[in-house]
């Protein structure tokens, strides 16, 4: 299966009603090492995502993305807005005006958006970020493709990537965003923001399937 | 010249209180706008609300944008690259400062009219005051 | 042990926001007192609202006092000279920090339930933080 | 004529008279490089000054000076607040208990008045201050003293000396206190803390003339 706008926009879907899902979850762990918002910021951000898609109907995958990223950007509210907007339309950037792409190209894509997040917030791995969960699983869905392998099978490999990235913030103590206030007392937790990072890959594994 | 400021906090009462406070020490000649908080009114940041402070501040001679934190700096940035995409929008430069002790820096050098990069100059000398 | 934090500036709106932006930061568990502009309410400095937050925010572990500039800090400073002269005050340390960015810091740290002399640190370090 | 709680309380009522008969011009010098409360704190102080030494109703010149820093530091509400009062607090403590005292020991109080101001705001002459109006009164007032001149003739020459370090604050550039964010524009205006210390000094001289 290709990923084309109708998938693109799928995925966007998907995890706009797996944050809803979890919203309470991923405010939960916001509220133990940041201000507990990051659930409501990203209800809001992927739902004005879905909106700005809406309204625009683009017609490739790549305008899909970056009319997600644009909602995400406007309406988020929080740090995570600009850093998964950004993402989005640098993704939706680099599938160019494909109608449609294959696993390599949506694997440089996911490398566009973690090169923007790292970019925009200076995050490196093991700052406990979001960019802890991205980072594996864009070199497991890079490694699957390279491999040959289908699209369905790199997204469930980045899902999966991106679920232990996340586990591994658990020990570590924050060095960005404002969980890094907090010094040794973010040590413990699972960062928000790599939580959300791990819905959206499983989100796109679940579209492509 | 006068060049414009913009004071983007994650709280809306903040950026309204540093704004008045400076604009009480640089006058009134010098535009002074908060963007503090969402546009729904929550504590975060609105990128929507900082465009259009930056318009509102903006009389031709650029706009000094100061920021408190996390996603008032993000979203700044994310601004500013937006805005180079664009033609014959207004000069924006992005102070890396103490906001409040930036704030009142950047507002009175501008009211000396001085030019963008000397205001954000002075917003950004301020990391280098003591009080004590 | 729970440090309590004064914010002591020349503006009510500024004391007030600024210490309700770091009390979102740091939780209920700290106590957070703004000392902002004159008694009478206008903008400058009241050695008796100083006074006041100070004791208001102890809780028997010490206050950290953060001014933003001028006034803020000659009266702050006039005052710990007065309370150095009495016995079984409040113990009080002024933090030479920049206002907002020392205020979360401070409050923060203290939510984590270090002492003084490490809260007053953290706010102190605050003038070495970036944010571009 | 010796300097005793009298006398030091007339300085005080005089001082506060003075500085509500120009209190207008003191604003607008403060406005034209401060904030323009100068004024209005002065003012303010004084009569807090007043009502303090009213109500103490202290019995040496030691005890009426330190009454009088009470209440300019209460209320003034400016940094003029605490220099001020911190100067009269000092200026009283060093006269000690005295009943009455002659001109070199008012001299010192004077003295110990501006090393108050000069620690706690770390102005040095030149920066712009009240510091640049006091520095030449005290110097005048102790030479006058140490030739065995009377408190009348001492005060007079510091009125004149203060009012000369006046006029040579106009070309200054402010290095303390809020004109000193102008830079170069604070140049070219009186300092308004230079103006109320010769005003306070013109007291002096006049309640003891
Ligand atoms: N500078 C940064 N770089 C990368 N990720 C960041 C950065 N700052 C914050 N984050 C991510 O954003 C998440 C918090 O998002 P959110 O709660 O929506 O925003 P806010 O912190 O402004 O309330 C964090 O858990 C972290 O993963
Ligand atoms: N650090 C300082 N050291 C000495 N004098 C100072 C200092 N800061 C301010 N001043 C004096 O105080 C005067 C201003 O007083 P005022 O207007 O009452 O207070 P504010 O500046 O807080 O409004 C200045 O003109 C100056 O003479
Ligand atoms: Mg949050
Ligand atoms: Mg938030
Ligand atoms: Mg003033
Ligand atoms: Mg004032």
């Amino acid at each position: 299966m290709a990923f084309d706008a109708q998938t693109a926009t799928a995925w966007i879907t998907a995890s706009e009603a797996a944050v809803k899902a979890d919203e309470a979850r991923l405010t939960s762990l916001d509220a133990a090492i940041g201000d507990g918002d990051h659930g409501a910021n990203m209800a809001r951000g992927l739902a004005a995502a879905s909106t700005n898609i809406a309204e625009r109907a683009p017609s490739t995958p790549g305008d899909v993305l970056v009319a997600a990223g644009r909602g995400i950007v406007a309406k988020t509210g929080g740090a995570s807005g600009p850093l998964y907007g950004s993402a989005f339309r640098r993704a939706g950037k680099a599938l160019g005006d494909a109608a449609s792409v294959e696993a390599p190209v949506l694997g440089a894509a996911l490398e566009a958006a973690l090169t923007a997040i790292k970019e925009l917030g200076g995050a490196n791995e093991g700052d406990k970020t979001m960019v802890d969960a991205l980072t594996p699983a864009v070199a497991a869905f890079q490694a699957v493709a390279a491999d040959g392998g289908p699209i369905a099978a790199a997204a469930a490999a980045a899902a999966d990537a991106a679920e232990q990235g996340l586990s591994a913030t658990v020990p570590l103590q924050a060095r960005k965003g404002r969980a890094s206030y907090l010094g040794p007392r973010s040590i413990g937790h699972e960062d928000p923001g790599a939580a959300s990072t791990t819905l959206i890959l499983r989100a796109l594994a679940e579209v492509t399937a | 010249m006068t060049v414009g400021i913009v004071l983007v906090s994650h709280s809306p009462a903040v950026a309204g209180s540093v704004a008045e406070l400076a604009s009480e020490l640089a006058g009134p000649s010098v535009a002074i706008r908060p963007a503090g908080g969402t546009d729904d009114g929550r504590f975060g940041t609105s990128i929507e609300l900082i465009a259009g402070a930056v318009n509102a501040a903006d009389s031709g001679d650029g706009v000094c944008v100061i920021m408190d934190m996390g996603s008032s700096v993000l979203t700044s940035k994310t601004l500013l690259e937006d805005l180079e995409d664009e033609d014959g929008g207004p000069v924006v430069r992005l102070a890396d400062a103490p906001f409040t002790e930036g704030a009142v820096a950047a507002a009175v050098l501008a009211s000396t009219g001085q030019g963008l990069d000397a205001v954000v100059d002075s917003a950004e000398q301020a990391w280098s005051m003591r009080k004590l």
